[in-house]
């Protein structure tokens, strides 16, 4: 609620740039484990993905919905991004 | 003590830990490598983790487990690389019946199943290696790590 | 080695003995002597067996869960004086999977509280001391011992 | 079935003599762990607790339908007993 508020009563940044973490099959298929990506300013985490999508190297072999964590937090797809997130694609998790 | 290991688990630490006059119970499950998945011969094998989000959400998992049951929980995930018959995951719940010793430490372990951000690459007896993937397994279950979390 | 001893028991040793490369997860119960029974201050206690049926009763249900889930059990039971802390019953069940392993465990413990016999004098600190009926307590169940017997 | 069919093809005895062995709670009322019953011939578990009852020290205060076992067997109370059984009255079990 906190990120929601405070990005919609600011004056909305015309870019925002997050760091993006990849892991274990991510991190293989992207050849990176960490990559910045500038986005509009209001971005969610869908639109992150589909820029993923675009840019990493198999990025096109993403799912249709990947879990995600802003910030260490597992957080749900229209989540809005703000500028210095940290966002990290991952993988189907085999803990345990 | 962090609840991600590259060291071996010591499970009786972890039992010791839980140990109190007050507890009538402990529940510990330990999870092992296996020599073998899905049909196929495994040789050894490798967790990876996010290991700071792990890490909290290690921490929020025991937390809300001793909210639910009048329990002690202690925890821990190795990383790092494993050999047959490592110990991979150990949980010990104390409590004062055996109903939430049973019931919290199952419940730990399907947690740390869906929330918990770790891989594991396995090596199989024929040189090849893969991600597991345990939601294409066939027992598998769809995770849902967003049950408990607030909207963005 | 019998289900019954009047030694410490090692619950590592039980663990040891269920564990295989082929197994991919253990689930152990520990059941210990606690400091308090329903509001009562607990100082030590005695378990006295009618030892020959103990131990047959035990190898029948350590048999019976090895048929239902694909597991190893091992199970021992403390008998004569013990302190508080001490382990007065153990169980440890290996499976390949977390499903078997806590169904298992829990159900052998259920089976013994409810076809082994076995029973616990409790010494308080007022002095007194009373045999437990646990089909007394608030959260008694009904034993029915009978589950699986032929008709005499 | 084996024991009951046994007993009633053979001629019953007048007499059988069973071993009665008590714990815990029972063997205090009684103040003994082991008696000897001489019951009638085909006399069921019923049978040999009326004779506890009537003939051990507290053997009044025996509950309605305790639980009995017979040469190490958990029984129902309508077992036939035979010559020579070793017949046992536990208490309510507290193990685990």
């Amino acid at each position: 609620m906190l990120r929601h508020t405070s990005a919609m009563t600011a004056a909305a940044p015309a870019t925002i740039a997050v760091r993006v973490i990849l892991f274990a099959s991510y991190a293989d298929l992207a050849g990176t484990d960490e990559v910045t990506a500038t986005l509009p300013g209001m971005a969610r985490v869908t639109d992150l993905l589909d820029w993923a999508r675009a840019t990493l190297p198999g990025g096109a072999r993403l799912p249709d919905r990947p879990l995600v964590a802003v910030n260490r937090t597992h957080v749900r797809l229209d989540t809005v991004l703000i500028d210095g997130d940290e966002v990290a694609l991952l993988p189907p998790m085999a803990g345990g | 003590m962090t609840f991600l290991t590259s060291d071996s688990i010591e499970v009786e630490q972890l039992v010791a830990r839980v140990t109190n006059p007050d507890r009538g119970g402990i529940t510990t499950f330990v999870g092992l490598v296996r020599n073998h998945q899905d049909g196929r011969a495994v040789t050894r094998l490798e967790y990876h983790a996010y290991a700071a989000m792990a890490e909290s959400e290690c921490a929020a998992l025991v937390t809300e487990a001793q909210r639910r049951w009048p329990v002690n929980v202690e925890l821990q995930h190795r990383i790092g690389c494993l050999a047959i018959g490592d110990v991979a995951i150990a949980v010990a719940v104390a409590g004062d019946h055996r109903d939430e010793c049973f019931e919290g430490c199952r419940w730990v372990v399907e947690q740390v199943k869906h929330r918990v951000p770790i891989w594991k690459r396995e090596y199989y007896a024929d040189g090849s290696d893969a991600w597991v993937d345990p939601t294409r397994l066939a027992t598998a279950l769809t995770p849902d790590p967003l049950g408990s979390v607030r909207h963005g």
